[in-house]
């Protein structure tokens, strides 16, 4: 026992003779990293998918030839000031809560005449394959650049989808053990060299939340909420969730109402 | 995975965490916890082949992990512990140090496992430990996580004696066997890993020879 | 053809400086798909600037330059509203051109 | 100009002459602008780039600067620039050593415009990035190395 002890004490001596250098090391990196992402921030390719989605937002289109001009993102028809950042939210013609990528969706279907299917085939893009969808959000989500993220999920049904989806975030399973808690639920920490935000904080999940949309440097394309969660679950090894379902829009609910107060600064961009 | 065991320890539990259970901080997902399970577990796609789905499956661990934030009380975290302990497995030759380069390679790969339609791994991809997510090993690689402890000169701190190897075998092989509802995997559990991999791995921590402690 | 690009142009102190986003894929030729087969190379071969009827700036690029290019650099000249037009040409034979007034 | 590139193209048979031509020195890329210079995107080394590009082995220069960070979160998008303070630049070129093709980009610039581009290119892995410049008709050259690191949850 003492022995081991002694060890441990060596062994932490050892240990902060060493630190200092350590720590030079890595506010060496952190400083490249962060002129890495400075360089990066002023011609953001999610730019291009705003303009886009500005023109798909106002072409008229579908079977009923009309645009989504009177489309209401839970602010009124057509108003897109602040609607991304109130989002997810309940709405009473759906009965549902939904979040902004299947308000929009319901919208293509309900006064373009598109089918839900049509709509949502290429709802991620594939490389020489766009997909509208991250335009439109790239654009809708711009119009709350700015803004508070505002989702107090006041609504029983609001409540209720942020209680859950603070369940699935804890929830482990799969052969590496994972949850959203293991990388999300702690202050100060980094994965490789990509710093994790405490999404259980409100500094935390608004850090996260208030740059999406974000284009991804990695994939070369915007990145909608839904297909952020849906790769987190890829990355904990899990089956795919369908596109648009209430276990993503649960998460997307509970993250909002922790980030509830940020000021949004998006689209962002992202290794 | 021991699930007989896990069952009957589940039992436990359930007559225990009464007596424990935080006050302050209530289970996740509240009330609605069920409505949740129900709701996540529905939320996949139909043609997610049955094989995969068994991912969703939660052992006492997990689901005892869950409904305490990953900070049970002392006294279900033993528990936890014990049952962890009794899962891990050795190499038939019992050789419980392999070869640092394999280790090396292994620490560095973090793919493997990814099922889905978006974006699969293919058939035959490396699993990898993916050490570097969480922690600092080998000086060279700048790109290493924080999550879990730096490991930079584990063999040249800590020495390579029989108890330094077991207990590096072991934390790999369970992870929770040492302390309950850590962030790290339990490889060896899981089949992730090999124990003959967890031995490279080892290696690559303890062997004088590796970057771990030589740069 | 292509989507637009996002062309922006400020003249200060007599220096205009032109930064260009293009959206374009820029495949290498050297990726396979999830089938394994080779995904044919498809990048922009040349860009050009153009501040009125004068060139400002060629390239050539080739397939190493990024998914949805970015380009920035400065020329002496050039006053508020004065036309900028850049142009670009892909491996396919693809073009587009698109114009901004300089800010 | 325009003349020289077509009579070189009619009398020749493509690319291969082309390269021939511009190692030579008799073409420079400026003067082939309405042809992409095929040999040089298709050379592999840094030497056979600079070859192509007529470059031969140019000197190094303490006046032209490679700008971008040491390290690059992702190697997909690698934050690049040239800037130099050679009198009378024409040509601005950036090369990156380990690539499959070594020459990422040409710049041919008239007078007026500064020697001073930026833009973003893939690095496959961690290598020196070179730049490339003429001035007064001689090659001028400067290197930095950018480290490409793994990131994220994936590896």
């Amino acid at each position: 026992m003492i022995r081991r002890l002694m060890k441990t004490l060596v062994g932490a001596a050892v240990f902060a003779a060493f630190a200092g250098g350590v720590a030079a090391q890595d506010s060496k990196v952190a400083d490249e990293i962060a002129k890495y992402r400075e360089a990066l921030a002023d011609g953001n390719p999610a730019d291009l998918f705003e303009l886009k989605g500005e023109g798909l937002w106002t072409e008229k289109r579908g079977p009923k030839n009309a645009s989504l001009e009177q489309c209401d993102l839970g602010q009124g028809p057509g108003k897109l000031e602040g609607a991304y950042a109130a989002l997810p939210k309940y709405f009473k013609d759906t009965g549902k809560v939904m979040d902004v990528e299947s308000r929009l969706v319901h919208c293509m279907v309900t006064l373009q005449g598109f089918t839900q299917a049509e709509v949502t085939k290429q709802w991620y893009s594939k490389p020489g394959k766009d997909s509208d969808i991250e335009a439109l959000v790239t654009y809708i989500g711009a119009k709350s650049n700015g803004m508070k993220i505002n989702v107090p999920a006041t609504h029983p049904e609001e409540a209720k989808m942020a209680k859950m989806g603070e369940y699935i975030f804890y929830r482990r399973s799969g052969p590496q053990d994972f949850s959203c808690a293991i990388c999300h639920g702690q202050e100060g920490k980094r994965i490789r060299l990509q710093e994790l935000g405490n999404l259980t904080t409100q500094d935390g999940a608004g850090f996260a939340m208030k740059t999406w949309p974000s284009y991804r440097v990695s994939q070369g394309t915007v990145w909608t909420m839904q297909r952020r969660l849906i790769d987190c679950m890829r990355q904990a090894r899990w089956p795919e969730p369908n596109y648009l379902a209430d276990s993503i829009i649960a998460l997307e609910t509970f993250l909002q109402k922790t980030a509830t107060g940020t000021v949004m600064e998006t689209p962002g961009i992202k290794r | 995975m021991n699930f007989k065991f896990g069952l009957f320890f589940g039992l436990t539990v359930a007559f225990a965490a009464p007596a424990f259970a935080q006050k302050a901080l209530e289970a996740p997902g509240g009330k609605y916890a069920k409505d949740a399970e129900q709701v996540f577990r529905s939320s996949f796609r139909d043609d997610n082949p049955k094989y995969w789905m068994s991912r969703l499956a939660q052992d006492e661990t997990m689901k005892t992990c869950g409904q305490y934030r990953d900070n049970p009380p002392r006294k279900i975290g033993e528990k936890l512990e014990k049952l962890n302990a009794a899962t891990i497995r050795y190499p038939v030759e019992g050789k419980l140090i392999g070869d640092w380069k394999e280790g090396e390679k292994l620490a560095a790969v973090g793919t493997g496992g990814h099922i889905g339609f978006i974006q699969p791994d293919p058939a035959g991809k490396l699993r990898g430990g993916n050490c570097y997510a969480c922690h600092q090993l080998a000086k060279k690689e700048v790109a290493y996580g924080t999550i879990g402890p730096s490991l930079q000169h584990f063999g040249k701190i800590r020495g390579n004696s029989d108890e330094i190897i077991k207990y590096a075998y072991d934390k790999i092989y369970n992870s929770n066997a040492f302390s309950a509802c850590t962030n790290m995997p339990r490889f060896g559990l899981h089949n992730w890993l090999t124990p003959e991999q967890i031995t490279h791995i080892v290696a690559f921590l303890v062997d004088p020879e590796s970057p771990v402690n030589k740069d | 053809m292509g989507n637009p690009m996002k062309i922006r142009a400020a003249n200060k102190d007599g220096v205009t400086e032109v930064k260009v986003l293009v959206s374009h894929e820029m495949e290498t030729g050297q990726r396979k798909d999830s089938a394994g087969a080779v995904v044919p190379a498809w990048f922009i071969t040349e860009l050009t600037a153009k501040h009125g009827d004068k060139t400002v700036l060629s390239c050539e690029f080739g397939p190493s330059v990024s998914k949805n290019p970015y380009l920035a650099f400065k020329f002496k000249g050039g006053a508020k509203g004065d036309k900028i037009t850049v142009s670009w040409k892909d491996n396919k034979g693809d073009t587009r051109s698109d114009e901004v007034a300089i800010a | 100009m325009n003349n020289q590139r077509r009579t070189v193209l009619k009398s020749g048979s493509g690319a291969a002459l082309l390269g021939m031509l511009a190692a030579a020195g008799i073409i420079t890329p400026g003067m082939a602008l309405a042809d992409w210079n095929k040999s040089a995107f298709d050379a592999k080394s840094m030497a056979d780039t600079l070859k192509a590009l007529g470059a031969g082995s140019p000197a190094d220069s303490k006046d032209v600067q490679v700008t971008g960070p040491d390290i690059a979160e992702n190697g997909a998008v690698v934050p690049v620039g040239v800037s130099a303070s050679l009198p009378n630049i024409s040509m601005v070129a950036i090369l990156i050593e380990k690539n499959p093709n070594a020459l990422a980009a040409t710049f041919v610039l008239p007078e007026g415009t500064e020697a001073n581009v930026q833009t973003r290119v893939k690095m496959g892995q961690t290598s020196n990035i070179y730049a490339l410049v003429k001035s007064d008709g001689k090659f001028f050259m400067a290197t930095k190395e950018i480290k490409v690191t793994l990131g994220g949850c994936g590896g």
